[in-house]
C-alpha cells in the first residue's frame, strides 16, 4: 500500500512540475514563436508581393479590425505596408478561401488603385503535381496587375487561367484574393 | 596382414554424383542472350546511328569495369568471363534515349553493376534487377538526361517516321490517345518514332525473344503472362472508354512492353522458378505497368512494375506445385 | 499399359548396349563378401579363419528380419574375417576367402526342386535362407518386403493413406535407368524362362495382387519373354525415355498413381512392392533351385568398352580383379563408378568387392572424367524446372551449402529422391545431389 | 468514398510509412529477418496503430483543444499511447491467451515505434476527420506490415547469399529497404 | 578517467545509429543536408543531457515499477521544450525538422540511456554519457547529412561545393538513397572497425 501511495505520488509530482515548467515556457516563448512565424512564413510572401520600398513592413505592420463575426468578435487583419521615403507605396496582407483539400492561405499585395502588386501561396495542402502547382510563379504571375474585376477564372470573363486538372485549387485562390480585394477599400482608407 | 586400400597404385579421382553433366553453363545462358539481343542493338543503330552503339560500347565497359573492380575489391575470383557483365552493360543502353550523356550511362551503369548486384555478391544473389535498379536511379537523379528524345533517322532505305515528335506513350500522355490515330502502326512496330534504342523496334526486339524461347534460354511463362494479362487489362479500358485509353495493341508496341517482358522480366535470379510463380509474376508486371501507364507519374511502368515484383519473387516462390510424396501430417 | 501421370525429368544422351548378352566373369582368385549391406546392420560370421568353405556355403547370419544371410561365392579357405572397405568407403566386416580353383558347390544346392507344391510360407523361408537382396536405397533383403510387415513403431497419421496396406501390386522394375546400366534389360531376354517363373512365384506369394511388368520404352519385349509371359496375367508397362523413370518412386507414381508417403513412408505405405528384375532372377534361383545369391550381373562400360557389357560376377570380387580380367578394358582407368552415371559413388581405391548392391561399373579414363568448377547458384531456375520431386533444389543446395538444415527439411529436403537432375542440368555445374545427401545425412545424424 | 481509396492507396504504396515517410524503422529493420515475426509484428502494429490513432483523436479533439493546450500534445500522445499497450497487452493476456502468445513479445517493442506516435501526430497535422484518422491509421499500418512481410521474404534469402561479409547483416537489409523504396517509387503519382 | 570514458565512447564504440542501430527514423530522414542533421543531432543533444540529467537525480526517488512511465514523462517535457524553444528561435530548423522533432520522444536511444545508464549512475557520469552519445549522434547525422547534400544536391551546408557543371544524383536525397547511404556507411564502419584491432 505504501508503494503504491509512494508510485502514486511519484508520479503525480514528476507530472505536475512537467505541466508547470512547460506552461511557463510556453508562455515565456509566445511572443518569439509569433514574430518567427511572421518572419519566415509571411515575410517572404510579403516579400515577394511587394517591390521598392526602404522600410520593414513587418516591423510596421498594423492591425485593423474589418468586421465582425457571427458571434460579435472583431475580425481583424495584419497589414504590412510597404513605404518609401515615408510614404505608403502598397500593402500586404493575406486572405484564405478552400481549395480543393483545405483553406490556401494567399498573401496578396495592393497598390494605391486597388490593383494587385503580385500575391503569393502561404500555406496549403493540395495534391502535389496537380493542386499544388499554384505556388508556381506560372500561375501566380498572371494576378499582378489584376483587380477585383478581373480576378475571375478566363472562362468567366477574367484573366485567370485555370491550371488544367486542378479547377477547385484554382478558384480556391482566386476566392482568397477576390476576398483580399473586397476588403480593399475599407483598409485603404486606414494605410494610404 | 594384407592392406584393405593399396597405395601402390595410382589414386582413383573421386568425384560426386553425377558423372555427367549437361554441357550448358552460365557463359552459354548469358552469351545467348547477349546474341538475342544484338536485333534490337542493330535496329537502335539503323534508327539512331552509330551514337547507339558508342552508348553501348560504353555501358558495357562500364559494366565489365566495375565488376572487376568491385570482385577486385572483395578479393574475389573474377566471372567477367561469363558474360553476365556485357549482358547487363547492354540492357542498360538498350533501355536509354540515344541522347543520353556518355556520363549519365556511366553513373547509372555503375550503380547497375555496384549497387544493383556485386553489394549482394554478383549474379544470381541480388534481388532486384540490377539493369533496372541502375535505370531507376538515373531516372530520378537526372530525369532531364534520361527523357530527352530524338527523332528516328533510318541511315539507309526507310523515310523517317515524323508523325510523333516524342516517345508514343508521351504523346498519349501529354496530348491525348485522338493524336495518335492516324499513327501507322507498321512505324510502331518496326520502331519508326522516338523512344529508346533497344525498346523501339518492335520486331527485333520480338526476334531475340523468340530466339532465348527456341533456345529454351527462358520459358514461355512470363513474358505470355506479362503481355497477355496487360493486354487484357488494356483492353477492358479501351472499351469503356476509348477516347482516353488507346488501343490496347498500342499499348503493347510502345515503350519497354516487349524488351521487358522477354529479356528484364526473366532476368536469371531476381524472377521465381515455378511455373504457378512465374505466372503470377507475369501478370503482375503487365498489370502494374499498365496501371502506372495510366494513372502513374512515370509514363512507362514496366521498369518500376518489374522492380515491385522482384519484391514478392520470394513469397512468390513459394507459390509451387506440391512436392512428391508430401501428405498431411494430422497431430 | 501407360503412363498414370507426367513427371519432370530429362531426356540422358542415349547409350549403346551389347544386348542381349550376358558373359560369365572368370573366376576370381579370392573373395571379399561383407557381412552386411546398407552399412550398420552386420551378420555374425558363422565360420572360422582356416576354415574350408564350399560354393554356396553359409558363412554370416543375423536374426536381425532386415539384414541377409552371406553365403561364400567360391570353394576355398578363409584366410581372415576383418574390416574392409565398402563401396561408400565405411569400413564394414568381412569374410575373405581365397579360391581353391575349384568352384565345387555345397550338394544340396543344384537340385531343381520346383515351387508349385510351396506353400507361401515356405518360399518365404527360402527366399530368406538364399539371402537375396534388393538394391536399394535403402537396400532390403527382397523377403522383408513380401513378409507381413511388423507395425510400424511410431504410428503414423496420414490422411488417405492407410497405414503398411497389403501389397497389392507388384512392379517388376526392367528399365535400366541410368547410363553404365543394361543389366535388367539383358537379364529380360537371356532369362525370359525364369522371369516368367518369378511371376508365378510372386503370384502365390502375394495371392490376388496385380503384377505389372515396366521396361524401357525402346526395349521391346523379346520374343522369348512375349512367349513366356503368354498365358500369365501380367500387365506390361512401357515407360518413356525419360530419366529418371527407373527409379522406383517415380516408376510406382507412373504405374500406380501413387506416391510413397515421404519423408519416411515407403513403398509398402501404399501397397506396392518393386522387385528388380535381375533380383527377381535371384528369387527364383532361390526358391526353384535352393541357390543362395552368390552372384550379381554387373554391367560395365567406359574406358575403351564402346558398349555397355553385362557380366555374371561372383560377390566378393575386387574391382581390381575385374579389370585385370577384363580384356576388353583399354587403358588404365583414373575414375571408377559404382552404379550408374547419374547416381553411382566414385571408388577411392579399385580393392573394393563386388556386392549385392553392385549394379554397374563405369571406368572412366583420364580424358572421359571431366572435373567442374562449380560456382554459386545464379537462381536460373532449371534445375527446379526438372526435379521430379518438384522441390527447389536451388534453395535446398542452398541451405545444405550453409548448414541450414531444419530451413532445408522444412522446405523438404526429405522429399528428394536422388536423381542427381539438377545436379545434371546446374549451369554452374554445382555439387546439387551431393549437397542434397550431405544436408540428409546432417538430419540423420542430429 | 473514392476519397477514402484514395486515402488508403496513398499510405499503404504512394506514401508508405517507411518507405517514405521513414517512420518506424527500428522494429522494422530489427524484427524482419524472419518472416513469422515479420507477420506477428505486422498485426501487432496493425491493431495498436488503429486503436491508438482513435484515442489520440478524441484526446485531441476532446481535452487538449477545448483546454487550449495543443503544446502538451507530444507528452499527451505519448502518454496515451504507452498506457494503451500496457492494457491492451494485459487484456490479451487475460482474454485472449493465443492472440497473446501471438503478438505479445513485439508489444512492448510498439511503444517506442515512432510509427505509433508519428501516425497519430500526422492524423492531427492533415486536420484528418475520425473516420479519416480510422482510414489513414489503419491503412499506414497495413502499408508498415507489407513492407515488412516484403523486407523479410528478402533478407531470408541473405543468409545464403555471397554477400561481403563487412556488408552481411544490417547494412545490406538497409540498402534492401532502400532498393525497395526505389521500387515504390513507381506508384509515385497514382493518387495525384 | 571515467568521465572521460563515458564521454568518449560515443564517438566510435557506441556511436548511435552506426554501432547502437537505434533512432533510424530521424537519422534517414532529416539527413538530406549536413544543416538538418546538426539541428536534429542538438535537438536530440539536448533532450538526452537533460533527461539524463533529471533521471540520474532522481534515480533513488523513482520507485522501480514505474520507472519506465516517469522517464516518459522526463523526457516527453523536454522535447516539447525542445519543440517551443526551435519554433521560438530556430523556426526555419523547426519547419525542417517537422514531425521528426516531436518523435525524438521516442527516440530508443534516449530511453535507452536512461534505463542503461542515468538510473544507474552519478549525475556527472550521466552527463558524461548523455553528452558523448548526444554528440556523437549529432556528428553522424551530421557527416550523413553533408554526404548526402554533396552527393544530392552539390552542396555542403547550403554552399556549392563541386565543379559548375556537376549535376547532382537527386537519389541520394530520397528516401531510397537515404537508406542506401545509410546502408553503405553501416559496412564502411563495418570494413574500418575490422582493420582497428579491438581492444
Ligand atoms: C542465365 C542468365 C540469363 C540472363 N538472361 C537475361 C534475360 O533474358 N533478360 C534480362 O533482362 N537479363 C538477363 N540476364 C542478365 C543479367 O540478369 C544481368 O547481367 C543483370 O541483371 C544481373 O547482373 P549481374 O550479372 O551483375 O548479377 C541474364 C542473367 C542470367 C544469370
Ligand atoms: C486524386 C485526385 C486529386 C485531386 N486533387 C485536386 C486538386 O488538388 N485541386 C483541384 O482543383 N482538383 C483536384 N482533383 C479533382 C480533379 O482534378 C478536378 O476536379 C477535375 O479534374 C476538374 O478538371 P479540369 O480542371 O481539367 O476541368 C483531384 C482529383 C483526384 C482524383
Ligand atoms: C566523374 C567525372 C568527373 C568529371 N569531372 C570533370 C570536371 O570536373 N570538369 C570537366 O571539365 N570535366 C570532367 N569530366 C570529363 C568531362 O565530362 C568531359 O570532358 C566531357 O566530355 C565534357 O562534358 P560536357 O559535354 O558535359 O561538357 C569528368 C568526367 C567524369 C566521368
Ligand atoms: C554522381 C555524378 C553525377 C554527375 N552528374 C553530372 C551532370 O549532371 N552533368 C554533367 O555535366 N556531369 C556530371 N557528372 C560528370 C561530370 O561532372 C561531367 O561530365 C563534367 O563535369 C562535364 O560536364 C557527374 C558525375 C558524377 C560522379
Ligand atoms: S532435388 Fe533431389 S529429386 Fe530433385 S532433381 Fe535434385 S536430386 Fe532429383
Ligand atoms: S540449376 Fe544451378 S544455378 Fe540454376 S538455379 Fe539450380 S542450382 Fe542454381
Ligand atoms: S527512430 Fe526508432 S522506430 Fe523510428
Amino acid at each position: 500500500m505504501r508503494d503504491l501511495i509512494k508510485m502514486v505520488v511519484v508520479l503525480l509530482v514528476i507530472c505536475t512540475t512537467s505541466g508547470v515548467v512547460l506552461s511557463y515556457v510556453n508562455e515565456a516563448t509566445k511572443a518569439p514563436r509569433e514574430y518567427q512565424y511572421i518572419k519566415f512564413v509571411q515575410e517572404p510572401s510579403i516579400k515577394a508581393v511587394l517591390s521598392d520600398y526602404d522600410n520593414d513592413p513587418v516591423k510596421e505592420r498594423i492591425k485593423l479590425a474589418v468586421g465582425e463575426d457571427e458571434e460579435g468578435n472583431p475580425i481583424e487583419i495584419v497589414v504590412f505596408p510597404a513605404k518609401k521615403g515615408g510614404a505608403t507605396q502598397a500593402i500586404a496582407y493575406s486572405a484564405a478561401a478552400k481549395g480543393y483539400h483545405d483553406l490556401i492561405e494567399v498573401m496578396v499585395g495592393v497598390g494605391p488603385e486597388g490593383k494587385l502588386t503580385g500575391i503569393s501561396i502561404m500555406t496549403h495542402t493540395e495534391t502535389p503535381g496537380l493542386g499544388a502547382r499554384i505556388v508556381e510563379p506560372e500561375f501566380t504571375d498572371q494576378f499582378a496587375g489584376l483587380d477585383l474585376d478581373t480576378t475571375k477564372l478566363s472562362a468567366e470573363g477574367g484573366k485567370v487561367d485555370t491550371l488544367s486538372g486542378a479547377t477547385f485549387s484554382t478558384v480556391g485562390v482566386i476566392t482568397a484574393v477576390g476576398a483580399a480585394l473586397e476588403q480593399f477599400p475599407q483598409i485603404k482608407k486606414e494605410t494610404f | 596382414m594384407e592392406k584393405a586400400i593399396s597405395l601402390d597404385k595410382p589414386m582413383l579421382r573421386v568425384s560426386v554424383a553425377p558423372h555427367i553433366q549437361q554441357k550448358i553453363t552460365t557463359s552459354h545462358l548469358m552469351y545467348n542472350t547477349l546474341i538475342a539481343l544484338v536485333p534490337a542493338l542493330l535496329a537502335g543503330i539503323y534508327f539512331f546511328g552509330f551514337a547507339s552503339l558508342k552508348l553501348a560500347l560504353i555501358c558495357m565497359a562500364t559494366a565489365v569495369a566495375c565488376e572487376a573492380g568491385m570482385k577486385g575489391v572483395m578479393g574475389r575470383k573474377l566471372t567477367i568471363i561469363n558474360g553476365s557483365s556485357l549482358v547487363l552493360g547492354l540492357l542498360f543502353a538498350l533501355i536509354c534515349s540515344p541522347e543520353v550523356p556518355w556520363w549519365t550511362a556511366v553513373v547509372g551503369t555503375a550503380m547497375a553493376v555496384i549497387l544493383g548486384s556485386e553489394i549482394y555478391g554478383g549474379l544470381g544473389n541480388n534481388p532486384f534487377n540490377a539493369v533496372l535498379v541502375g535505370w531507376a536511379v538515373a531516372r530520378i537523379s537526372f530525369t532531364e538526361q534520361m527523357t530527352t528524345w530524338i527523332m528516328p533517322e533510318p541511315l539507309f532505305g526507310l523515310e523517317a517516321g515524323g508523325y510523333i515528335e516524342y516517345p508514343p506513350l508521351d504523346v498519349i500522355r501529354v496530348d491525348g490517345v485522338e493524336t495518335l490515330v492516324d499513327l501507322p502502326w507498321l512505324d510502331l512496330f518496326i520502331g519508326n518514332v522516338p523512344g529508346t534504342i533497344g525498346t523501339v523496334c518492335v520486331a527485333a526486339v520480338l526476334i531475340g525473344g523468340i530466339y532465348l524461347l527456341a533456345r529454351r534460354i527462358i520459358t514461355w511463362h512470363i513474358p505470355v503472362s506479362f503481355l497477355a494479362s496487360a493486354w487484357l487489362f488494356g483492353l477492358i479500358f479501351w472499351l469503356i472508354d476509348p477516347e482516353v485509353y488507346a488501343n490496347p495493341t498500342i499499348y503493347l508496341l510502345s515503350g519497354w512492353m516487349v524488351l521487358g517482358a522477354f529479356f528484364l522480366a526473366t532476368d536469371k535470379g531476381t524472377v521465381p522458378v515455378t511455373a504457378p510463380g512465374m505466372i503470377i509474376f507475369g501478370i503482375g508486371c503487365g498489370l502494374i505497368t499498365m496501371i502506372i501507364r495510366y494513372w502513374g507519374g512515370f509514363v512507362d511502368g514496366v521498369a518500376f512494375a518489374i522492380l515491385l515484383m522482384n519484391a514478392l519473387t520470394p513469397l512468390l516462390d513459394r507459390v509451387r506445385p506440391r512436392v512428391y510424396g508430401r501428405v498431411k501430417q494430422v497431430a | 499399359m501407360g503412363l498414370k501421370t507426367s513427371f519432370s525429368g530429362v531426356s540422358l544422351p542415349p547409350q549403346k548396349v551389347s544386348n542381349p548378352a550376358i558373359e560369365d566373369a572368370p573366376l576370381p582368385k579370392r573373395v571379399v563378401l561383407p557381412l552386411g549391406q546398407n552399412g550398420n546392420r552386420v551378420c555374425k560370421p558363422v565360420v572360422e579363419v582356416g576354415e574350408q568353405v564350399k560354393t554356396g556355403q553359409l558363412i554370416g547370419q543375423s536374426d536381425d528380419f532386415l539384414v541377409a544371410p552371406v553365403h561364400s561365392s567360391i570353394s576355398g579357405t578363409i584366410t581372415a574375417i576383418r574390416p574392409w572397405f565398402d563401396l561408400s568407403g565405411n569400413e564394414m566386416l568381412s569374410v575373405i576367402v581365397e579360391s581353391d580353383g575349384n568352384d565345387s558347390w555345397l550338394e544340396e544346392i543344384r537340385a531343381d526342386e520346383g515351387f508349385s507344391d510351396k506353400e507361401a510360407a515356405q518360399l518365404l523361408t527360402d527366399l530368406k535362407a538364399a539371402g537375396v537382396v534388393e538394391i536399394g536405397p535403402p537396400s532390403m533383403p527382397l523377403h522383408a518386403k513380401f513378409a507381413t510387415p511388423e507395425p510400424s513403431k511410431e504410428a503414423r497419421f496420414l490422411v488417405g493413406i492407410p497405414q503398411t496396406k497389403p501389397v497389392d501390386t507388384v512392379i517388376i522394375n526392367g528399365i535400366d535407368a541410368e547410363p553404365g546400366m543394361a543389366a535388367k534389360g539383358a537379364v529380360l531376354t537371356k532369362y525370359s524362362s525364369e522371369i516368367a517363373d518369378g511371376i508365378r512365384i510372386l503370384q502365390k506369394l502375394i495371392g490376388s495382387a496385380q503384377i505389372v511388368l515396366a521396361v524401357n520404352s525402346n526395349g521391346s519385349v523379346s520374343s522369348p519373354l512375349s512367349g513366356e509371359l503368354a498365358g500369365l496375367s501380367v500387365q506390361v508397362f512401357r515407360g518413356k525415355d525419360k530419366y529418371p523413370l527407373g527409379l522406383n518412386p517415380i516408376l510406382i507414381k507412373c504405374v500406380t498413381g501413387r506416391e510413397i508417403p515421404l519423408p519416411d513412408g515407403n513403398e509398402q505405405d501404399i501397397g506396392v512392392a518393386v522387385v528388380d528384375a535381375a533380383t527377381l532372377v535371384h528369387l527364383v534361383e532361390a526358391v526353384r533351385d535352393l541357390k543362395p545369391q552368390v552372384e550379381k550381373v554387373v554391367s560395365i562400360s567406359g574406358a575403351g568398352i564402346t558398349a555397355v557389357k553385362n557380366f555374371r560376377v561372383r560377390l566378393g570380387t575386387l574391382v581390381q580383379d575385374l579389370i585385370e580380367q577384363q580384356t576388353g578394358l583399354k587403358g588404365e582407368p583414373v575414375k571408377v563408378i559404382a552404379g550408374g552415371a547419374m547416381t553411382g559413388v566414385a571408388l577411392l581405391s579399385t580393392d573394393i568387392p563386388v556386392s549385392k548392391e553392385t549394379d554397374a561399373l563405369i571406368f572412366q579414363t583420364a580424358t572421359e572424367a571431366k572435373s567442374f568448377s562449380p560456382d554459386a547458384c545464379i537462381n536460373c531456375g532449371l534445375c527446379v524446372r526438372h526435379c521430379p520431386s518438384r522441390l527447389l533444389p536451388n534453395e535446398l543446395s542452398k541451405y545444405c551449402e550453409f548448414s541450414m538444415f531444419e530451413e532445408a527439411r522444412a522446405r523438404f529436403l526429405l522429399h528428394c529422391i536422388e536423381c542427381g537432375i539438377c545436379a545434371y542440368v546446374c549451369p554452374e555445374k554445382r555439387p546439387m545431389l551431393h549437397l542434397m545427401r550431405y544436408g540428409k545425412r546432417e538430419l540423420s545424424l542430429a | 468514398m473514392g476519397d477514402y481509396l484514395l486515402l488508403i492507396v496513398s499510405a499503404i504504396l504512394v506514401s508508405n510509412i517507411v518507405l517514405a515517410r521513414y517512420l518506424g524503422n527500428c522494429p522494422f529493420l530489427g524484427v524482419s529477418q524472419k518472416m513469422d515475426t515479420a507477420v506477428g509484428m505486422g498485426m501487432a502494429v496493425i491493431f495498436v496503430v488503429t486503436l491508438a490513432g482513435m484515442i489520440t483523436w478524441v484526446v485531441q479533439y476532446a481535452i487538449l483543444n477545448p483546454l487550449g493546450l495543443e503544446y502538451l500534445r507530444t507528452i499527451a500522445f505519448i502518454l496515451v499511447i504507452a498506457s494503451l499497450v500496457q492494457l491492451v497487452e494485459m487484456f490479451l493476456q487475460k482474454s485472449v491467451p493465443a492472440l497473446y502468445k501471438a503478438l505479445g513479445i513485439f508489444l512492448p517493442l510498439i511503444t517506442t515505434n515512432c510509427a505509433v506516435l508519428g501516425i497519430a501526430i500526422i492524423n492531427i497535422q492533415e486536420e484528418f476527420n475520425f473516420m479519416q484518422t480510422v482510414v489513414f491509421s489503419f491503412a499506414s499500418a497495413v502499408g508498415f506490415s507489407l513492407a515488412m512481410v516484403l523486407l523479410a521474404s528478402l533478407r531470408e534469402r541473405f543468409p545464403t547469399a555471397r554477400i561481403p561479409s563487412a556488408f552481411a547483416g544490417m547494412p545490406i537489409a538497409m540498402i534492401t529497404v532502400g532498393l525497395l523504396a526505389l521500387a515504390f517509387l513507381g506508384f509515385t503519382g497514382l493518387t495525384g | 578517467m571515467s568521465v572521460v570514458k563515458e564521454f568518449t565512447k560515443g564517438f566510435w564504440q557506441e556511436l548511435p545509429p552506426f554501432r547502437l542501430v537505434l533512432g533510424l527514423c530521424p537519422t534517414l530522414a532529416v539527413t538530406t543536408m549536413a544543416e538538418n542533421g546538426l539541428g536534429m543531432g542538438l535537438a536530440t543533444t539536448f533532450v538526452l543531457v537533460f533527461s539524463n540529467l533529471l533521471v540520474s537525480i532522481l534515480r533513488k526517488l523513482i520507485p522501480g515499477k514505474v520507472r519506465i512511465a516517469s522517464y516518459i514523462v522526463v523526457i516527453a517535457s523536454f522535447v516539447v521544450m525542445a519543440e517551443l524553444l526551435l519554433q521560438a528561435y530556430w523556426y526555419p530548423m523547426y519547419k525542417a525538422l517537422g514531425i521528426f522533432v516531436p518523435l525524438i520522444v521516442v527516440n530508443c536511444i534516449i530511453l535507452g540511456r536512461a534505463e542503461a545508464f542515468a538510473s544507474k549512475n552519478p549525475i556527472i557520469l550521466s552527463l558524461a554519457d548523455g553528452l558523448g552519445i548526444g554528440l556523437g549522434f549529432t556528428i553522424s547525422l551530421t557527416v550523413l547529412g553533408g554526404i548526402r547534400e554533396i552527393l544530392g544536391s552539390g552542396k555542403l551546408f547550403g554552399a556549392e561545393v563541386m565543379w559548375s557543371s556537376f549535376e547532382p544524383l537527386g537519389f541520394m536525397v530520397k528516401a531510397p538513397g537515404a537508406f542506401v547511404c545509410l546502408g553503405f556507411l553501416l559496412g564502411l564502419m563495418n570494413i574500418i572497425s575490422r582493420r582497428r584491432p579491438a581492444h
